[in-house]
């Protein structure tokens, strides 16, 4: 029996790593300053990347996109990564 | 405790172990809680040989503590302390009556007349580079940024010279990718047009890229200023950016091979801020002109230490410096750490005693921090505290002056020597095949095409003074306000110097000297990268013994003293080291920027004229390396006499108006170089019509790369006058062609063989040949 | 005609629009964003640059300025505002002109000369070209690629507020002649009252022959007509 | 009585609005593509953005970052925004 693929949606966040400096999240903690948003105590920014992948299963598809991060969407020297979600996503067809 | 009141002094406390004290002074200095015991393998992680810790041990009078050893392992580091090549670039010529600072400072500074002087410096990021492209690169044009608007001068333009492998290697794409972005997002970003530069593509830098970055900047004479801590008693501030654990240790890292392990010391990457960086640049300027500040340097490679201690060494004062008192990123930092992070976008600044407060006013208009974390001693010392322990205590001489110079052995690699004796004339006998077919697989070469891919990621006309942007021979700016102009340009054929380094380099020095003149700016002074691989090994130090030999032979012809550069040694990768490449910047100046000279044909009907003459020399050419993978024989002779006359009788001409287009021949040859001047900036290519009768074989004469020509244009009634001077400078002139239509065809006629073809094939093949290459998944991997 | 141009954290094309303002004949002046004041200006033109280095979104962060506060009042009163490049992004953050600039197609910075189609001459920014004129110069934008919804798109087209298009040599807008991948090729437009004109590509870097260009004097022509309609200079 | 506030960890997600134009999530799909990672159907590139906030409750904190992104954080005519996560987090002094 073949397994019916089913299309997963994935969120991925890649970070950038601890201790290095982060000039989007500086400017950006400055400006919530100025704006009076004093009781803000760091802001650290990355990317949101929301993939759809049709997959086997979720594991599956969790594994390839680990793959694809280490492989593309992450930079191994300056960000970490990390996936925060995934589950089944209603297959509606390609985007693209 | 008021923040402008100099850190306490830490009276009492007695010296570890005191044996014998340096110059009556008793040393002080603490080891502190936790830090690892020195120990022989601590001593070689920090770079330093026994003998050299023996000398360290002979300053102090006693065994450094481990923040000391981390101070003189970054100071006396190959980028810092110039220990194998110091005694080498003794060689070069510094002085001219128009060199207003020579090397030794920041930056060099050059006259530029009426009252202007132009700062200028190259710089290497190779091995930041090799380890993260994006962030290595930008905060290369960062760091020498810095080291412009230090002098007191704004920030005019850039250049970058690049070396990677091989494009069809994904990994040279990924880093050739990731460096254009870099360098481009920083120069945009803090608004400073690229002015021109070289990328070249070879085998030999595979892993080991090279990133040199080149600044210029403009300052009224008068606004000079030197990075010296003078005035005892005067304020040690750091400025901009706060101190993190950015890049430890990266002085001693870009003295070392690249390796497996090298990828485990990637928390050293340093990441750049170009916004800060442009406040900084805005802050520094005002700084300067307020009087408020008697000196000032970058925290560049080995940070607080270098440039506190450079700073003190040049005014032969001592500083004291408190390091609980640097506004950190992080908590919990060691002296070690502040001490040697190099965090980006910092400076550290003398104030006069009781301006501070002005320092601190200019630097919050720029939203930027200012904090006093120490003063200028008159004991000579470098001295280093936490709080109110002394943590440091070392002798700043010996420091900055201290580190031993090796003048080593070098011996040629007889390996090189046997390519360079290699007879070529097997490649150059015939009537050389489909040359059609040749001169377009050539104008498809990574190293001839057009780096438009690379220019277009840069701001090239931001400022509005870019008079000729990168694609031509070299750029110029306008100096605002006035019809002059400054030229610059980048060059080095590391082929050339692998084959015969001391030929290599007095051509580099040649090549940037002609591309110059072919805008019309008269050659002034140099600024030079030498990057080289691991200077221990005899082959290497060689090579860049000869090369420096014959980049001073060339300067001194010329007249281009050379007024600062840089040293990156150790460009190997698994023991493999990239071919010597002295890289030369040079600028030059231009007395009417209204009658500069452009490379492209201007019309149909302008007669083709060749200066110069065409040799049979295939030697370390690009027709060798793309037809026959072959890096050998004898690269082009050079006759540095004959290349003066060429120069000065082109500038001649220029300053005539006689010239329609002059244009360089290099890499590729004569037939490429037409194929140059065709193109232009690819909107309206010209045909041309040109036959060479010279006898030579059609391949060395299309394709040879004989140094000392150029290719000029002139409407047919200025062909006599051209002749005329020309002949009053000994040059050789031939009219060799004509220029045709837009579109029309391309032929170049050798004897019974030749080229014809539609431009645009030939054009379209030029322009394509790196976008295409790059238009592949590299490109957004670091999206 | 007196020109204020704001400077943010960040601008670089400051000094260039002031020596664009004065070419044409103008007398320019810098407010430094928090001084605020901008005076009794003729017009306030917001440079290009990266304002706070665009680390969240072009514009984003410029727009709380303390002096956009006046440029805001300062437009709403009919006063006439340019942005450009940076400043186009900062005027689309503050709520100047409709829509926004998102990364380029290409998630490249982009920077060459490119051609510009002149779509209405019908404003107090072009009034010195003549309609369908088709200009050159200087693009340098990693943002630029203008975004707005449907209904936006063809009140801006209706309403004759497109300004410049991008184009080819020959005036064609096409996919190729699109640097950035702006919606319907866009380039510039004007607000409603049509005193706030936005555009990417730099005028002030195309004023003077030695540095390429001389097409972008128009828009600083027109503009000094339009402050002072007896003395054009 | 003072409620004594408490470091509060948000993370907040801003992404392209449906149906506009998300350069960055094009070209990450056609290199995935281009890599073989043909399973992929769609890519969403947005921002991550890591704040910590000083509040007397999570849900004062929610609502500070609610107002900081209607105000600064996003762009209401290209991009949505979600605060996708809260937690305690411990009050470890200003990072800048
Ligand atoms: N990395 C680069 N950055 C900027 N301009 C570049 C770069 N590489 C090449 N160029 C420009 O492209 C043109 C051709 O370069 P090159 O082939 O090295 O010329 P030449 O042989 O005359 O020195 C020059 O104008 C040069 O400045
Ligand atoms: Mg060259």
């Amino acid at each position: 029996m073949k397994l019916q693929p089913a299309r997963y949606r994935l969120e991925v966040r890649v970070t950038p790593r601890a201790g290095l400096l982060d000039p989007p999240g500086k400017a950006i903690y400055q400006a919530l300053h100025a704006l009076g948003y004093v009781e803000v105590a760091d802001v650290r920014v990355g990317k949101a990347i929301a993939l759809e992948i049709d997959a086997a299963s979720e594991e599956a598809a969790r594994a390839r996109a680990e793959e694809m991060c280490r492989k593309l969407l992450a930079n191994p020297v300056t960000e970490d990564f990390e996936i925060v979600h995934s589950d089944n996503a209603p297959a509606a067809g390609d985007h693209r | 405790m008021s923040d402008t009141e100099p850190a306490s002094i830490a009276a009492g406390n007695s010296a570890p172990g005191g044996r014998g004290a340096t110059a009556g002074h008793v040393p002080r200095a603490q080891p502190r809680l936790g830090d690892p015991e020195i120990t022989p393998e601590l001593i070689s992680e920090h770079g330093l040989t026994s003998e050299e810790f023996g000398r360290i041990v002979g300053a102090l009078g006693r065994t450094p503590t481990f923040t000391e050893l981390g101070v003189f392992s970054a100071m006396w580091s190959e980028h810092c302390g110039y220990k194998n090549s110091r005694p080498l670039l003794r060689q070069l010529p510094t002085r001219a009556p128009w060199v207003i600072q020579g090397p030794g400072e920041n930056a060099g500074v050059i006259d530029a007349g009426d009252g202007w002087a132009i700062a200028f410096k190259i710089e290497s990021h190779n091995h930041p580079s090799a380890v993260e492209p994006y962030q290595g690169a930008a905060t290369g044009v960062g760091g020498i940024l810095r080291d412009i608007f230090t002098m007191g001068a704004r920030p005019i333009a850039t250049l970058d010279s690049l070396r990677f492998g091989d494009l069809d290697d994904p990994r040279a794409r990924y880093l050739f990718a990731g460096v254009v972005r870099g360098i481009g997002d920083y120069g945009n970003c803090v608004g400073i047009p690229n002015l021109g530069g070289e990328v070249h593509f070879e085998r030999a830098y595979d892993g080991n890229p090279l990133v040199n970055a080149m600044a210029i900047g403009l300052m009224r004479t008068d606004r000079l200023i030197r990075g010296e801590a003078r005035g005892v008693g005067n304020t040690l501030m750091a400025v901009g950016a706060r101190t993190g654990r950015d890049g430890i240790h990266g002085a001693t890292f870009a003295s070392e091979e690249l390796s497996e392990e090298t990828e485990a010391k990637r928390p050293q990457v340093q990441v750049g801020d170009p916004f800060t960086e442009k406040l900084l640049l805005e802050a520094s300027l005002e700084l300067i002109e307020s009087g408020a500040i008697t000196g000032i340097q970058d925290m560049g490679a080995a940070g607080l230490t270098s440039s506190a201690a450079e700073m003190a060494g040049r005014a032969g004062n001592g500083v004291e410096i408190d390091v609980a008192r640097m506004p950190t990123r992080e908590l919990g930092m060691t002296p070690y750490e502040i001490l040697l992070s190099e965090s980006q976008e910092r400076m550290l600044v003398v104030a006069q005693r009781g301006q501070e407060d002005d320092v601190r006013r200019i630097l919050e208009k720029w939203e930027l921090e200012a904090a006093v974390v120490g003063q200028v001693t008159g004991d000579g010392m470098f001295r280093v505290l936490e709080a109110d322990t002394v943590v440091a205590d070392i002798p700043a001489g010996p420091l900055t002056r201290g580190c031993p110079t090796y003048e080593r052995e070098g011996i040629e690699d007889p390996e090189i020597a046997g390519l360079r004796a290699r007879s070529l004339s097997e490649f150059s006998r015939g009537p050389g095949g489909d040359l059609s077919r040749h001169l377009l697989r050539l104008v498809d070469s990574p190293n001839v095409a057009s780096k438009r891919w690379v220019v277009r990621q840069y701001d090239t006309t931001v400022r509005a003074h870019s008079v000729v942007r990168p694609g031509g021979d070299a750029g110029v700016v306008r100096i605002p306000g006035t019809l002059r102009g400054i030229a610059a340009t980048t060059d080095c054929n590391g082929r050339y110097c692998y084959l015969h380094p001391r030929r290599g380099a007095a051509i580099a020095v040649a090549e940037a000297a002609r591309n110059l003149a072919c805008v019309g700016a008269a050659p002034t002074a140099v600024t030079n990268n030498l990057n080289f691989g691991n200077p221990l090994n005899p082959a290497i130090y060689y090579q860049m013994r000869e090369a420096v030999l014959g980049m001073a032979e060339a300067c001194r012809v010329f007249e281009t003293p050379v007024t600062g550069g840089n040293v990156s040694l150790y460009n190997e990768t698994e023991g493999v080291a990239v071919y010597p490449t002295p890289v030369i910047g040079m600028v030059g100046l231009v007395d009417n920027v209204e009658r500069v000279c452009r490379h492209a044909f201007a019309q149909a009907g302008d007669q083709i004229l060749l200066l110069g003459t065409n040799r049979d020399e295939l030697g370390g050419s690009e027709y060798l390396s793309v037809f026959h993978e072959l890096v050998a024989g004898e690269p082009p002779r050079l006759d540095l006499m004959a290349e003066r006359s060429l120069q000065q009788a082109i500038l001649a001409m220029i300053a005539d108006g006689l010239l329609s287009s002059a244009h360089d021949c290099a890499e590729g040859g004569l037939a490429c170089a037409l194929v140059e001047a065709s193109a232009g900036d690819g909107a309206m290519p010209l045909g041309i019509e040109v036959e060479l009768a010279d006898p030579i074989a059609p391949v060395a004469l299309l394709f040879g790369e004989s140094q000392g020509r150029a290719i000029i244009s002139c409407g047919p009634e200025q062909v006599e006058p051209v002749r005329v001077v020309a002949a009053r400078h000994g040059v050789p002139c031939s009219e060799i062609g004509e220029v045709g239509k837009p579109g029309g065809r391309f032929r170049i006629r050798a004897g019974t063989s030749g080229v014809d073809l539609p431009v645009r094939d030939l054009t379209d093949a030029f322009f394509r040949a790196i976008s295409t290459r790059m238009d592949g998944p590299a490109e957004v991997a670091t999206a | 005609m007196r020109v204020v141009v704001v400077r943010f954290p960040g601008s670089n094309c400051d000094q260039d629009c002031h020596r664009a303002v004065e070419l044409a004949g103008g007398r320019a002046r810098y407010v430094w964003h928090r001084d605020r004041d901008l005076g009794d200006p003729d017009a306030v033109i917001l440079p290009g640059g990266f304002s706070y280095g665009d680390y969240l979104r072009a514009g984003a962060i410029a727009r709380f300025s303390p002096a956009m506060e006046d440029v805001v009042r300062f437009a709403r009163n009919g006063g006439p505002v340019l942005g450009i490049c940076n400043g186009f992004q900062i005027a689309c953050e503050a709520g100047l002109l409709p829509g926004a600039l998102i990364r380029n197609r290409t998630l490249r910075f982009h920077s060459f000369d490119q051609h510009l189609r002149v779509e209405s001459a019908d404003t107090m920014w072009t009034s010195a070209y003549e309609s369908g004129r088709v200009l050159s110069m200087p693009v340098a934008h990693g943002e630029g690629n203008y975004e707005a919804d449907p209904r936006t798109l063809e009140r801006l087209e209706g309403e004759g507020r497109v300004v410049f298009r991008y184009v080819d040599l020959r005036g064609q807008a096409s996919e190729e002649s699109n640097p950035n991948g702006s919606a319907r090729s866009i380039a510039g437009i004007v607000n409603e009252g049509g005193n706030v004109m936005g555009l990417m590509p730099h005028p002030d870097r195309a004023m003077e022959t030695v540095l390429g260009s001389v097409d972008g004097q128009g828009i600083f022509q027109s503009l000094a007509t339009h402050v002072s309609p007896v003395d054009t200079r």
